[in-house]
C-alpha cells in the first residue's frame, strides 16, 4: 500500500521502511550505547500484543482463582481478644521470626533498614561489576575475608540461638567455600559456582534465608510463637 | 526488516492473541456465575418448585420473589436473612416433620419470629446467606447456631425470673445456686432459696479425723444402676464435689479441720436419771426408731430401708440423708444438734424441736447404734493426733482448694474472684477457649459439657473439683450458663429484659419468730416465697377455719395418713398454735374471699340434695375426689371438709380455683350461682371425727 | 481485499474515527513507530525492541505481570469503594455485605485479595530476577532505586489494604507491623502515632490507612511505574542475560 | 539445576504452601441436641421421641393437669385412672386416639366429656387453658401416639427433594 504523499518528510526511502533513532552521542550520555545491538523487532505490534496476551492470561487466571478460593474473613475486630499467636501478613513474617530471635531494635529496624539500604546503593558500590568470579585474583585474601565475615555472622546468631538461620548460612558458606577447594574444574556446576561475584553469593543467601524465615513464621509457629508442626 | 516477514512472523502472534482474547472475554463474561450459583438461589427455586407440589401453592407463594429476604428490626439490630432459605417458617401449613427442611414452618411460639428475627433466640449469623456461615462456626461467626436441646438459653437472657416454659432453664440455674457454683465465679443468680453449705468453724464437735479423711477423698463413690450417685453416708447429694487430694494433703487438711472446735459445744447432757433409767434397757434404740418415725424426720431426711432384699431410700431430700448419719457425727455433738441446730451454726435449717430429754435419749440412741456402717472408714490409714506442721499446711489447702469459698470458717476469709467470672460465659466465642488437648468439637456447648462433666479435660491444672451430674443436669447447667450472655447492645434489648423480682417472706413479731425457728418456709409458700412441698399457705386465712388450724398444727399426721411426706411432729405449745393460727387468720386472708359471708340462711336440705346430686352426677366430682372411703386420687379428700375448710373459700374456689391458688390442678368450670350454693352447702356437710379418718390422697393436699 | 477489510477501511474513514485515531493503519514501520510515539500510554515503550529481549526466558514478564496485577487491582479496588465505608463499625459490616448481598460482591473482593497477595510475590520474584540478570548495573543503577521504591511501595499498599477488613486477622496483623516501627528509636512511637493517627488502632487508624491505600500510595506507585517504564527505554532496553558477566550462550 | 531454577522452585512452594488453610473439626450429629425436649416411649423407655417446643409446653401441661387421670404412673405416686369407670384413654393409645381429628380433641378438651356425649369425669379445661395450650397438649399426644400418627393426608402430589 503506498503511503499518501503528505506524510513524507525529510527522510530518505530507506528511512521510511526502517526508520532509525537519531542521537547524538556524547560521553554524558547516560544510554549504553552498543554498537551492535542484534536484530530488532517494532514493539507494535510483536511487543505489544505479547503483552496484551500476558495481560489476559494473568486475568483468566486470577478470576479463574478467584472464582473458587475465597479471601479469609474473620470475626469482628476486637482489641480485648488477642489470637495466639498474632501474626502480621505473611511477607512481614520473616520479619517477625526475627524478632524471636533478636532484640527488637536489631530485628525491627537495623536489619530490614540495612536491607533496604543494601538494596539501594548496590549499584553504586562497585563489587565485581565485571561479574568476575568469587575466586578469580587474590583468592587467599578474598577467602580470608569472606571467612571472617561468614564467622561473624555465624557466631551472631549462635550467640541469639538463630539456628534456623544459622544453617543456611553454614550452608551457604560451605557452598561457597567448597568451591574454592574443588580440584580442577569441579565439573560445570562447580565452574558456574566459581564464577560468581560476591553479590550473587549474598543476595542467593539473602533470598534462602528470607524463605526459610517467612516460611517458619507462616506455618511452624503455635500459640506464643512456639514451635508447631503444620500437619499436626 | 522487512514488512512482509514481519507480517509472517507475528500471524502466529495474532492467533495466540485472538484465542487468549476469546478465553479472556468468555472468562469474565462466567464470572457472574460464582453469584448465580449461590446456595441461597437453589433454595429459592428449590422452594418454588416445592410450593407447587402443595395444594395451597398461592399463599405458599405469596411473598415469594427471587432476591434475598430478610428480617430487619433496626432497633433490635436484627437483620437476619435466615428467611431467605428457610422461606416456609411463616405458613401454618408447613408445620408438620414430613415437610423438608429447609421450609419447615417454626412451631408456634409465643414471640413471632417476624418481630423478632431468628439470630436474638438460635444465635448463628444472619446475615449470612450461606449454609455453612450462617449455621456453624467459621472464622467469621464465632457464636454457631445454638442446639435446638438449649435454646431455653435464649429465653433466660431477657427473662431473668423464671417462667413456666422453660423448665431445663429454670432447673439449671437451681443447680448454680445449689451447687454453690456463684461462690466460685461470679455470675447473676436470681434470688432463690439458698442455704450455705454447713459452717465448719466447730466442725471438730461433728466428725472425726477419720471420717473427714475419707469425707474429702471420696465424698461419693458408687454409682448405683440408675446412674445415681450414691454417697459416703449420703445419697443423690451432689453439693459436695470430689477435690483431687493426695494422700498428705488429705492428712493435713483432716488434721486442720479435727481441730476446729472455736465455741464450746452447746448444751449436750442428758438429765443423768433418764439416762440411767433407760441406759439398761434393750430396747431402747428400737423405741428411738419409732419415735424417728412418729415425728417424720423422713419427711427431709431419707433413709435406706432394705425390703424383700431390695435396698430403697425412704424420705424427702430436704435435709441430708442418714443412713450412715451414726458414724460421721459425735453422740454429744448430736444431742446438741438436737435441741438447738441454729447454736451450731446460726443457718442452720433444721428446725428447733421441742424434745424430751426421754426421746431425745431414745433417737440419739438410734441413731448412733443403728443408722451405722462399720466399713466406711475402714480403708482410712491409722493418722496420729495432728501435728501443728499439718494444721498450719491444711489452713493454707483450704484457702488454696477454694474450701473456704463454700464453707465459712472463723478466722479465714474466702479469696475473692477464685474461679473464673462466668457473668457473660454465654457470649464467649471459641477463640476465647482454651480446648488444650481435649478431643471435642471446638464449640461452646462441647467446652462448657466437658469442663462440667470433668474439670481437668480441657485443662489439666484446673483448680475446679470434679462433680458427679445427671446427664440431663448437665445440660441444665448448661443452658443456664449459655443463658449469661453479655446484654445485647442494641437499647432497645435493654428495655426487653424482664428483671427477676426478688421475693422474701420475712413476718415480724411472734410469728416472724416461730416462723423463723420451725423453717415453715422450707416447704410452704407464702406470698409467692417457700418451698413447695406442701400447700401454699398464702390464704389460708381465707381457707380453713380455726379449729381446724389448731388441731391440724397440733397433731398433723391424722389428717393425711397414706402421705409419705408429712408435716412434722413438731410439739407446738398451746401459745405457739394459737399464735400460728391468729397470724394466718389474720393475715393470709385473700382478696376473693369474703371474710365475713353470711350464707348460713341460705341453707336448706333441699339444697344440700341438690349439691350432692351435682356432685356425684352432673360434674362427677368423684372422679378426682374423695368422700369417705370411694373416690378419686388428684384432688384431696373431701371427707371432713365441713370442718377444714370456710364456706366463702368453697364458694370463692369453685367460682375461680386458679384466682386462689394460681396453677391448681382443678379446671375453672361454668357453675351457675345456684350451683355453687348448692355444692357449698353440700360440701359443708361433710364432717367427721377425727378417730374416722381413713383414705387419703395422693397428690398433695388443696391442689 | 476481502470485504471484511473494506468494511474497516470504511470505518477508518468516519470522521469519529479518524477523531480519535488521527493517523491509518499502522502498516509500515514508520507508521508503527508513530503509533507507538503519538499514544500517550504506548510512548512509554520503546519503538523497537531487540529480538533477544522478546523472549520468554529474557523477562518471563514479571515485570509486567507485576504491573497487571496493578491494573486488576486499580478496577477491582475502585469497585470495591462503592461499598465500603472507612468507619469502624461499618467497614465489618461492608465485608459481610460484599460476602453475602452484593452481587458478584465475593468475587471481587477475592480478585482483590488474590491479586495483592500475587503482586507481592511477583514484586520480588521480579526484583530477584532483575537482579541475576544483572540489572542493577551501570547504567541501570537509578532504575534499580526507582525499582526498590516500587518494592516498598507494593508492601506499603498491601499492608495499609490489610487493615480495611478491620476483623481480627486485619487487626492483629497491623498491631504487630507498627510494633515494630516504634522500635525504631526516637523516631519511633511519633511514627507511629503519625500512621496511627493515635496511639492504639482505631478509627483513625483506619480512615488513615483508607487514605493512604486509595490514594497517597497508588499516586506514588503511577509515577514511579511511569519513571520505571520510561527509564527501561532510556536506559537501552531490558538486561538481557549476554549483557553482563560472561557472554554464554543460552 | 540452575540456582535461579531453585529459587523459582522454593517461591513456588511457598506459595503453594502458604495457600494451606487450617482444617476444622466436624461436630458428630446427636439427635438429641436437636430437640427441645425429649419424652420415652411410655411402653419402651430405651425408646426416645424427640419434642419440638409446641410439644414440649403440650408434655409440661400434661403432665401438670392431665396425667393424673391419663397415665398409668404419674410423678406423684400411683394413678387415679383404675379408680374411674369408664376407664380414661392412655394419652399414647394410638390405636384410641390416632382416629379422632384434631378438632374433636380440641373439643373434648375445652368443653368436657358431656359435652360430646362422653362421661362427665372427663371436666372442661377451656377455662383454665387457652386455646394455644390445647393445642399444644394434642400436638404431645400425638408425637407420643403408639402406633404413630399419621396427620390426614393431603390433596396434591407428594413432594420429593430431587
Amino acid at each position: 500500500m503506498d503511503e499518501k504523499k503528505k506524510t513524507e518528510t525529510g527522510f530518505g526511502s530507506d528511512a521510511l521502511k526502517d526508520p532509525r533513532r537519531i542521537v547524538f552521542i556524547t560521553k554524558k550520555t547516560s544510554a549504553k550505547v552498543k554498537g551492535d545491538v542484534g536484530r530488532q523487532a517494532m514493539s507494535y505490534p510483536k511487543l505489544i500484543l505479547r503483552e496484551a496476551i500476558v495481560l489476559e492470561i494473568l486475568t483468566i487466571l486470577m478470576v479463574v482463582v478467584a472464582l473458587f478460593w475465597d479471601a479469609p474473613l474473620e470475626q469482628l475486630a476486637n482489641p480485648l481478644l488477642t489470637p495466639n499467636p498474632a501474626k502480621a501478613p505473611w511477607y512481614f513474617l520473616g520479619l517477625q521470626e526475627l524478632l524471636h530471635y533478636f532484640p527488637p531494635i536489631v530485628a525491627g529496624v537495623l536489619i530490614p533498614g540495612l536491607v533496604i539500604v543494601a538494596l539501594i546503593v548496590i549499584p553504586y558500590f562497585h563489587v565485581n561489576v565485571e561479574g568476575a568470579p568469587l575466586w578469580a585474583n587474590s583468592s587467599l585474601r578474598r577467602l580470608g575475608m569472606f571467612s571472617v565475615v561468614v564467622v561473624v555472622l555465624l557466631i551472631f546468631f549462635g550467640i541469639y540461638q538463630a539456628w534456623t538461620i544459622f544453617i543456611p548460612t553454614l550452608v551457604m558458606a560451605g557452598v561457597a567455600g567448597t568451591t574454592y577447594f574443588l580440584p580442577g574444574q569441579g565439573g560445570r556446576f562447580g565452574t558456574y559456582l566459581r564464577a560468581r561475584p560476591l553479590s550473587w553469593w549474598i543476595m542467593t543467601w539473602f533470598i534462602i534465608v528470607a524463605i526459610i524465615l517467612t516460611e517458619i513464621g507462616t506455618h511452624f509457629r503455635g500459640p506464643g510463637w512456639s514451635w508447631v508442626w503444620p500437619w499436626r | 526488516m522487512p514488512a512482509e516477514e514481519m507480517g509472517k512472523a507475528s500471524r502466529k502472534l495474532r492467533l495466540a492473541f485472538a484465542i487468549s482474547s476469546v478465553v479472556f472475554v468468555a472468562v469474565l463474561a462466567i464470572s457472574p456465575l460464582k453469584d448465580y450459583f449461590a446456595p441461597w438461589r437453589q433454595y429459592k427455586r428449590a422452594y418454588a418448585r416445592f410450593a407447587n407440589t402443595r395444594p395451597d401453592t398461592k399463599r405458599l407463594l405469596a411473598d415469594y420473589h427471587s432476591g434475598i429476604d430478610q428480617i430487619w428490626i433496626p432497633e433490635l439490630k436484627v437483620v437476619d436473612r435466615c428467611t431467605t432459605c428457610h422461606q416456609g417458617i411463616t405458613q401454618p401449613s408447613l408445620m408438620d416433620a414430613s415437610v423438608p427442611q429447609p421450609f419447615r414452618a417454626h412451631p408456634s411460639i409465643p414471640h413471632h419470629a417476624l418481630d423478632w428475627g431468628c439470630v436474638v433466640c438460635h444465635r448463628g449469623q444472619g446475615l449470612a446467606t450461606e449454609v455453612r456461615e450462617a449455621h456453624e462456626t467459621t472464622l467469621g461467626w464465632e457464636q454457631p447456631l445454638l442446639p435446638t436441646h438449649f435454646i431455653q438459653a435464649s429465653c433466660g437472657v431477657c427473662h431473668q425470673s423464671d417462667i413456666p416454659e422453660t423448665p431445663q432453664l429454670n432447673r439449671g440455674r437451681q443447680l448454680l445456686v445449689d451447687l454453690n457454683c456463684f461462690r466460685c465465679h461470679r455470675m447473676n443468680v436470681s434470688e432463690r432459696i439458698y442455704v450455705p453449705p454447713p459452717d465448719l468453724s466447730n466442725i471438730g464437735h461433728k466428725a472425726s479425723r477419720e471420717w473427714i479423711y475419707k469425707w474429702l477423698k471420696e465424698p461419693r463413690t458408687i454409682l448405683d444402676s440408675d446412674g445415681n450417685v450414691v454417697t459416703n453416708g449420703y445419697a443423690n447429694e451432689p453439693r459436695m464435689p470430689q477435690f483431687r487430694l493426695n494422700d498428705a494433703e488429705l492428712r493435713d487438711l483432716s488434721a486442720f479441720l479435727s481441730t476446729r472446735q472455736n465455741e464450746p459445744l452447746g448444751s449436750h447432757q442428758i438429765d443423768p436419771r433418764i439416762v440411767a433409767a433407760w441406759q439398761k434397757k434393750p430396747d431402747v434404740a428400737d423405741q428411738g426408731e419409732t419415735r424417728f418415725r412418729q415425728m417424720f424426720c423422713t419427711t427431709c431426711h431419707a433413709v435406706a430401708v432394705t425390703r424383700a432384699g431390695q435396698t430403697q431410700l425412704i424420705g424427702g431430700n430436704i435435709g441430708p440423708e442418714l443412713t450412715k448419719i451414726g458414724s460421721k457425727v459425735n453422740e454429744d455433738w448430736l444431742i446438741a444438734w438436737l435441741r438447738n441446730p441454729q447454736s451450731y451454726f446460726g443457718y442452720a435449717q433444721m428446725p428447733r424441736y421441742q424434745w424430751s430429754d426421754e426421746d431425745l435419749y431414745k433417737v440419739s440412741r438410734y441413731i448412733m447404734t443403728r443408722l451405722t456402717d462399720s466399713d466406711l472408714l475402714s480403708d482410712v490409714p491409722k493418722m496420729d493426733p495432728p501435728t501443728p506442721a499439718e494444721i498450719q499446711a491444711g489452713k493454707q489447702l483450704f484457702v488454696g482448694k477454694g474450701c473456704a469459698n463454700c464453707h465459712g470458717i472463723q478466722g479465714i476469709k474466702a479469696p475473692k474472684e477464685f474461679g473464673p467470672d462466668l457473668s457473660a460465659v454465654g457470649s464467649k466465642t471459641v477463640s476465647e477457649l482454651m480446648f488444650g488437648d481435649a478431643k471435642i468439637p471446638h464449640t461452646l456447648v462441647d467446652y462448657l459439657r466437658s469442663k462440667i462433666e470433668n474439670p481437668t479435660s480441657v485443662n489439666t491444672t484446673a483448680a475446679m473439683p470434679q462433680y458427679h451430674l445427671k446427664k440431663e443436669d448437665v445440660s441444665a447447667l448448661i443452658t443456664a450458663l449459655l443463658s449469661m450472655t453479655r446484654r445485647p447492645d442494641a437499647p432497645a434489648f435493654a428495655k426487653l429484659v424482664v428483671r427477676a423480682t426478688p421475693s422474701k417472706f420475712q413476718p415480724a413479731g411472734q410469728f416472724g419468730e416461730l416462723y423463723d425457728r420451725y423453717k415453715c418456709y422450707l416447704c410452704h409458700q407464702f406470698n409467692g416465697y417457700g418451698g413447695t412441698l406442701a400447700p401454699d399457705l398464702s390464704f389460708e386465712g381465707s381457707r380453713a377455719q380455726k379449729a381446724w388450724v389448731v388441731s391440724f398444727l397440733k397433731n398433723p399426721q391424722t389428717l393425711r395418713p397414706a402421705s409419705t411426706f408429712r408435716m412434722p411432729q413438731f410439739n407446738f405449745t398451746d401459745a405457739e398454735a394459737s399464735t400460728i393460727t391468729d397470724y394466718l387468720e389474720m393475715v393470709m386472708q385473700s382478696p376473693q374471699v369474703n371474710p365475713n359471708p353470711d350464707n348460713s340462711s341460705k341453707t336448706s336440705p333441699e339444697l344440700v340434695a341438690l349439691g350432692k346430686q351435682l356432685y356425684e352426677v352432673k360434674y362427677q366430682c368423684q372422679s378426682c375426689h374423695t368422700i369417705g372411703a370411694t373416690g378419686g386420687y388428684v384432688g384431696p379428700n373431701l371427707s371432713n371438709l365441713g370442718s377444714w375448710m370456710r364456706p366463702a373459700w368453697i364458694a370463692a374456689w369453685l367460682k375461680n380455683p386458679q384466682a386462689l391458688v394460681p396453677g391448681t390442678i382443678e379446671p375453672r368450670r361454668e357453675f351457675t350461682d345456684q350451683e355453687i350454693q348448692a355444692l357449698s352447702a353440700f360440701l359443708m356437710t361433710l364432717k367427721q371425727t377425727p378417730t374416722s379418718a381413713k383414705a387419703g390422697s395422693a397428690a398433695g393436699g388443696s391442689r | 481485499m476481502t470485504s471484511w477489510e473494506n468494511t474497516i477501511e470504511r470505518l477508518r474513514r468516519t470522521p469519529v474515527w479518524q477523531s480519535l485515531f488521527r493517523r491509518g493503519p499502522a502498516r509500515t514501520n514508520r507508521t508503527r513507530s508513530v503509533a507507538v510515539f503519538g499514544n500517550i500510554f504506548l510512548h512509554l515503550l520503546p519503538v523497537k525492541v531487540r529480538d533477544a529481549s522478546l523472549r520468554v526466558r529474557a523477562t518471563y514478564y514479571l515485570g509486567s505481570i507485576t504491573f497487571f496485577l496493578f491494573v486488576i487491582l486499580t478496577v477491582t479496588g475502585v469497585l470495591l469503594m462503592l461499598y465500603y465505608h472507612p468507619a469502624v463499625p461499618e467497614a465489618y459490616q461492608d465485608m459481610k455485605d460484599l460476602r453475602f448481598v452484593v452481587s458478584s460482591g465475593v468475587f471481587l473482593r477475592n480478585l482483590h485479595r488474590l491479586a495483592a497477595q500475587a503482586m507481592v510475590v511477583f514484586v520480588f520474584w521480579h526484583m530477584f530476577h532483575v537482579f541475576y540478570r544483572g540489572g542493577y548495573k551501570p547504567p541501570r543503577q537509578f532504575n534499580w532505586v526507582v525499582g526498590v521504591g516500587l518494592l516498598l511501595l507494593t508492601l506499603f499498599l498491601s499492608y495499609t489494604g490489610y487493615l480495611l477488613p478491620w476483623d481480627q486477622l486485619a487487626f492483629w496483623a497491623i498491631t504487630v507491623g507498627t510494633n515494630i516501627i516504634s522500635y525504631v528509636p526516637i523516631l519511633g512511637q511519633p511514627m507511629r502515632f503519625l500512621l496511627l493517627g493515635g496511639h492504639g488502632i482505631g478509627e483513625n487508624a483506619l480512615l488513615r490507612f483508607y487514605v493512604l491505600h486509595i490514594v497517597i500510595l497508588p499516586l506514588f506507585a503511577i509515577i514511579l511505574i511511569a519513571v520505571h517504564f520510561w527509564r527501561v527505554q532510556k536506559d537501552g532496553g531490558i538486561t538481557l542475560r549476554e549483557e553482563h558477566g560472561r557472554k554464554e550462550k543460552d | 539445576m540452575k540456582p535461579r531454577r531453585l529459587c523459582l522452585l522454593l517461591a513456588v512452594l511457598a506459595l503453594a504452601l502458604s495457600g494451606c488453610g487450617t482444617k476444622k473439626s466436624t461436630a458428630q450429629p446427636d439427635p438429641l441436641l436437636h430437640a427441645y425436649d425429649v419424652e420415652p416411649d411410655w411402653s419402651n423407655p430405651d425408646h426416645l421421641f424427640y419434642l419440638n417446643y409446641q410439644q414440649a409446653q403440650g408434655k409440661r401441661i400434661f403432665y401438670d393437669k392431665c396425667v393424673w387421670c391419663h397415665a398409668d404412673s404419674t410423678p406423684a405416686g400411683p394413678s387415679n385412672r383404675s379408680n374411674l369407670n369408664p376407664m380414661p384413654a392412655l394419652a399414647n393409645d394410638g390405636s384410641a386416639l390416632n382416629s379422632l381429628s384434631d378438632d374433636y380433641l380440641r373439643n373434648i378438651i375445652t368443653l368436657g366429656g358431656s359435652a360430646v356425649s362422653k362421661s362427665a369425669m372427663m371436666p372442661p379445661y377451656g377455662k383454665t387453658l387457652t386455646q394455644d395450650e390445647i393445642q399444644a397438649v394434642i400436638a404431645f399426644m400425638r408425637a407420643i401416639a403408639q402406633p404413630p400418627y399419621q396427620p390426614p393426608a393431603r390433596p396434591g402430589p407428594q413432594y420429593s427433594t430431587r
